[in-house]
């Protein structure tokens, strides 16, 4: 089972993705930006940074990359892609996902183990969590706040699409409280907090993000 | 050299947490009377050569596009110097 | 027009701008004999900044040398003192560089871009060692907290630490943030970085290799930093010059994260011979110091130097501090592969030189010589001071104004009072509202940060080996005994790093000071740098490398002298490491050490008394070493360990309760007579350490053998901070008075 | 309601890499004659009651203090409608 994790420019965690991969079992392969070529894998994680150093807006220049071509299109396919922070700004940027992500409300960048609910485990990224598990993992981020307009938030509730909320105080302004959400076909997954960073009891909060990584796995396999 | 400007602003229906900091300052140094603020971008192009119609068409597309996200800003294109 | 050499030799008596770039008489009157004529404006630019405080060291150089003469006997130094950073051997083939430096007066003029610049400026020191980066660390100082231009200073600080770091993906694993009165007007914003990399890997400054060339990489070139010079841009020496250039940078941490990205490929692929950041003067510095630690010399055609702004004379160009950019020596036949990374990652890379046999540094602007000199004379062999210092008159009157004389709380409700007022002063108070802006999990590798007593990173993942570092300094210790305040420095910052497990192994210092104009300024460093090296031999821990920074006054108030210090130690297996906080109910709780009355420069005498005076803590550095080798025979035996430092024992406590929710019930019997004095006394060379009920026994033996007194305090558990006959206090209202200080203050 | 438009941009000497990377990413995307870009902010403040030379001379001192720093930016105020 191989996992792609792009590389643009200003990606910080793809290192981290890969070794979440590898942790869970997966055989992890580093996609570069400019290659417009997803090397037959199984799914794509587009990891957390400041791709291009997120000056204009986060993810508006990176999802010109000659590799995101290729992952739309794979996408529409229904090959399961993960987006992480920027990752999740480069898949709305892209319109793979609906609605974008701002500015915290509170103006600062920051970095906490955020409680979430898992709402939605029918994707191919969360079939390893049961229905309303309570998870803790790193949320960091200076620009986290999910927004869309009322419809689309109503859509994205109606048809179970939110994928992950946070639970008590919302940490970034984020209409809704929303943390993920899916695309209709589910196998589009966007997400703010860091999953990549709880999946060893020494280096993260917890291991609760390894889930992620196992459901792909899962998925593939059952596929 | 010809400029042309492009200003982007966030949806008024978007909360636009910059602004309000900047409004919540203001009184607080003693400027008051001022019952809103919106933070946005402004760009400014300097083009080589002048200004065409065509070009400018070219400038709001990348304006759509890539300068500003239609889901959550506006913008506005004019030439300041032609 | 710009002064070719033959222009100089043929026009001797030319008046010169040299006192406006900040030259002596005598200075300039050396590099005339040097040279053996009147120097071009550029060279006259080159010295001018090569010879500045700054680059020359020549105040601070004389004391500094004893961090060599007295460095203690050690194999683990692969790189020491002189290169960009020292470099450690910890073990496996693994080699860890580390350093710290100011970057204060920018960061108070432009809070965010001064700070963010610090720590790039910092992480590409670390890179040209030839190590991937792979944590920061950020001492902060402020003026008084509440403050109206603290409120303008620290926010602006704090996020372009961490925009810039952040930006970088580099883990920020701790620091310190401090206020004081004496830092009003002048901020302190120093940066630590540490760098991992294998030992065939360490990369030198050295252009050496006849036939090599000299590429510039990074950024374009622009008017950055540059104000003074601007003098010898202008046509004639009369009129004034081009538009004054900005003397603060904004950084592009995009750019430099790509850079680090392009360098370790370069790396990898063994593409450079020697590498060099550009700092403090540009290329001025690079060209000069490459060359002068090169076997030859170096020619640059300086025109070839791509620019941001096309206006820029080569005066200006030689000087331009411009962000973002490397200088590496390169092979020939490896060019083309060289060119080829630094395109695939999009970094503009440009040959501006070549090594050659001369021995002198030349550089050329279309075709014509505007600098030919001997590269040592300006890198290394600039003005060295003995500048007069003397101990202040005022120093014995400090000193005699012991806190004895104030009013101490006694009943067990003042007591209660006094500990919640002093965990919610501002230097006490949990620093989350400034830490929680910092990403620490990027990488993956950070197994302890902040607020642990010191950062812990990974550096091997099979074999578990990581390093753990520290910073810590007290201005108000030094003020009142610099030679006693550096040593506490050293200590404290070495029992941090000790309490984790780890073997401190290496230092790295930022000297803050004020004027070294100023003998009583000057005294104060001479004292705090013979402390530090002084202890560094008895600790058996050399310096590898720091940095200076004087002039931090505001008028002819200088800040109190704040020696800076960081520690690095290896930890073996970082699954063994010891993390602060209490984890379970039931464990038996000690403190190792003695606790003596010692008052004097007390968060306590400072927040509830605006007091400063007496004599600091006793310095114990046997002590130290013995808790320290205790703590490392002690992992997997004490499950939780906090070194006891500002605040007292009664933070100490609190700290390691509200980490992880853990209460704790003790009594101080046996800690001193005086409960005051055991809950706020600052003695060092002591740790609140938390053992199994079952093991107290193992730990009791240990600490015999390594002749550490140790107390019993209590037991763990519960939800409040207990104190057997004094008082009780609830955590929900520990945490309360911790952390709220800084959000009610900063939002 | 009165707007006041307060436009801050970096000095033209000092780096902008915002503008930087927008004027290296529009040719990639197909769009060239672009010789430079810089990337500014822009505060639209909307007062209560009309401009008078007297708040205009408050704002101007708030876009100095307030909005900006003057060592690396430059500000320029307009009255958008009155
Ligand atoms: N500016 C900062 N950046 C990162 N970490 C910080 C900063 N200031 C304080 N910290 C962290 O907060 C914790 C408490 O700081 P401090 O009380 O100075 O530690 P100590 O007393 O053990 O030296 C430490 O882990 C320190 O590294
Ligand atoms: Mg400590």
């Amino acid at each position: 089972m191989r996992v792609g994790v792009v590389t643009f420019p200003g990606s910080l965690d793809d290192a981290d993705a890969r070794r979440a991969v590898s942790l869970a079992g997966g055989e992890p392969v580093a996609l570069w930006h400019a290659d417009a070529d997803l090397h037959g894998v199984d799914a794509v994680v587009l990891p957390g940074g400041f791709s291009y150093g997120d000056y204009l807006r986060c993810g508006a220049i990176a999802r010109f990359a000659p590799v995101m071509s290729e992952v739309l299109a794979a996408a529409e396919g229904g090959l399961p892609v993960l987006g992480i922070c920027n990752g999740f700004q480069v898949l709305c940027e892209s319109h793979l996902l609906p609605g974008a992500l701002i500015r915290n409300d509170h103006r600062k960048f920051n970095c906490v183990d955020q409680e979430l609910v898992v709402e939605n485990t029918a994707t191919p990224w969360t079939s390893a969590y049961s229905s309303g598990q309570h998870i803790v993992v790193p949320l960091k981020n200076g620009e986290g706040g999910y927004v869309a307009d009322e419809d689309t938030l109503d859509r994205l509730e109606g048809e179970g699409r939110v994928v992950a909320r946070y639970v008590g105080e919302n940490p970034n302004g984020s209409y809704r409280s929303i943390a993920g959400i899916a695309n209709e076909r589910g196998n589009v997954v966007g997400l703010m907090p860091h999953p990549e960073h709880a999946v060893e009891e020494l280096t993260g909060p917890t291991t609760d993000g390894l889930g992620f990584f196992v459901s792909v796995l899962e998925a593939a396999v059952s596929a | 050299m010809a400029r042309v400007v492009v200003d982007v602003m966030l949806k008024p229906e978007i909360l636009d947490p910059q602004g309000k900091a900047v409004a919540q300052a203001l009184p607080r140094l003693g400027f008051d009377g001022i019952a809103a603020v919106r933070q946005g971008k402004r760009f400014e192009l300097e083009l080589d050569g002048d200004v065409t119609e065509e070009r400018l068409t070219q400038i709001r597309h990348a304006a759509e596009t890539l300068l500003s996200n239609p889901v959550i800003e506006d913008y506005t294109v004019h030439v300041e110097h032609a | 027009m710009t002064e070719t050499v033959k222009a100089a030799e043929a026009t001797p008596d030319v008046e010169q701008p040299y006192r406006e770039l900040g030259l002596k008489d005598d200075e300039y009157a050396r590099i005339r004999e040097i040279l053996g004529r009147r120097p071009t404006s550029c060279e006259l630019a080159m010295y001018s900044v090569m010879w500045s405080e700054h680059c020359s060291y020549k105040s601070s150089k004389v004391h500094l040398r004893q961090f060599g003469e007295k460095s203690p006997q050690t194999d683990a130094m692969l790189v020491g003192i002189g290169e960009n950073a020292g470099v450690v051997d910890v073990g496996q083939g693994w080699a860890v560089t580390f350093k710290v430096e100011s970057h204060n007066h920018p960061s108070y003029v432009e809070p965010y871009q001064g700070a963010a610049t610090g720590v790039g400026g910092i992480v590409r020191d670390i890179m040209s060692m030839g190590a991937r980066p792979v944590a920061v660390m950020d001492p902060l100082r402020f003026g008084p907290a509440d403050a109206e231009d603290t409120r303008r200073v620290l926010p602006g600080v704090v996020a372009g630490v961490g925009g810039y770091g952040n930006c970088l993906g580099l883990p920020n694993v701790g620091g310190e943030v401090v206020f004081d009165p004496s830092y009003a007007g002048n901020p302190l914003v120093n940066a630590l970085c540490v760098g991992v990399m294998r030992h065939e890997q360490i990369k030198l400054a050295h252009a050496s290799g006849t036939g090599n060339l000299v590429v510039l990489f990074g950024a374009a070139t622009g008017g950055d930093g540059i104000g003074g010079v601007s003098v010898l841009a202008s046509e004639t020496f009369e009129d004034s010059g081009p538009a004054k250039r900005p003397s603060v940078q904004v950084g592009d941490p995009f750019m430099e994260k790509v850079l680090i990205e392009c360098c370790l490929e370069l790396f990898d692929a063994d593409l450079v011979v020697g590498i060099q950041d550009l700092g403090g003067a540009g290329l001025s510095c690079a060209t000069s110091e490459l060359a002068s630690n090169g076997d030859g010399g170096m020619r640059v055609w300086l025109d070839r130097v791509p620019l941001r702004d096309a206006s820029l004379r080569p005066e200006e160009i030689l000087m331009s501090e411009s962000q973002e950019r490397m200088c590496a020596v390169v092979e020939p036949a490896k060019l083309d592969a060289f060119l080829a990374i630094c395109e695939k990652w999009d970094v503009l890379a440009t040959v501006v030189g070549e090594v050659d046999g001369t021995g002198r540094l030349t550089v050329e602007w279309h075709g014509e010589t505007v600098v030919d000199v001997p590269p040592r004379t300006v890198a290394h062999e600039g003005p060295v001071y003995e500048r007069p210092y003397a101990r202040p008159s005022w120093q014995d009157a400090l000193q005699a104004d012991e806190p004895s004389r104030l009013p101490r709380p006694a009943t067990g409700d003042e007591l209660r009072a006094t500990l919640l007022d002093l965990v919610g002063s501002p230097n006490l108070c949990d620093k989350g509202w400034v830490t929680d802006q910092y990403d620490r999990y990027v990488l993956g590798n950070t197994v302890l940060a902040q607020p642990e007593d010191a950062g812990v990173i990974r550096v091997d993942d099979e074999t578990g080996l990581g390093v753990a570092v520290a910073t810590d300094g007290n201005g108000r210790y030094a003020k009142l005994d610099p030679y006693a305040g550096a040593q506490l420095a050293l200590s404290e910052a070495y029992r941090n790093v000790a309490v984790t497990g780890a073997r401190p192994l290496a230092v790295t210092d930022c000297l803050n000071f004020g004027s070294p104009e100023d003998p009583a300024v000057m005294w104060q460093f001479a004292e705090a740098t013979r402390g530090l090296a002084d202890a560094c031999l008895e600790l058996g821990v050399p310096v590898t490398g720091g940095n200076v920074s004087f002039y931090n006054q505001t008028g002819e108030t200088p800040i109190h002298p704040t020696p800076v210090v960081g520690v690095l130690g290896v930890v073996e297996d970082v699954r063994r490491r010891v993390p602060m906080g209490f984890t379970t109910p039931g464990e038996v709780v000690l403190l190792l050490g003695e606790t003596r009355e010692e008052l004097g420069g007390s968060e306590w005498a400072h927040h509830v008394h605006g007091h400063l005076g007496g004599l600091p803590p006793r310095v114990d550095l046997a002590a130290e070493k013995a808790l320290a080798a205790l703590m490392a025979a002690a992992t997997g035996l004490v499950s939780a360990a906090h070194d006891v430092s500002d605040g007292g024992l009664g933070q100490a406590l609190t700290e390691m309760v509200l980490r992880r929710g853990v209460g704790v019930a003790v009594a101080l019997d046996d800690v001193a007579d005086d409960p005051f004095v055991a809950l706020f006394a600052e003695s060092v060379a002591r740790v609140v350490v938390a053992v199994p009920a079952d093991r107290v026994a193992e730990l009791d033996d240990l600490a015999a053998t390594h002749g550490v007194p140790v107390v019993r305090l209590g037991t763990t558990g519960g939800a409040a901070l207990a104190v057997a006959g004094l008082f009780d206090v609830p955590l929900d209202e520990l945490r309360a008075a911790h952390q709220g200080t800084l959000p009610a203050l900063f939002g």
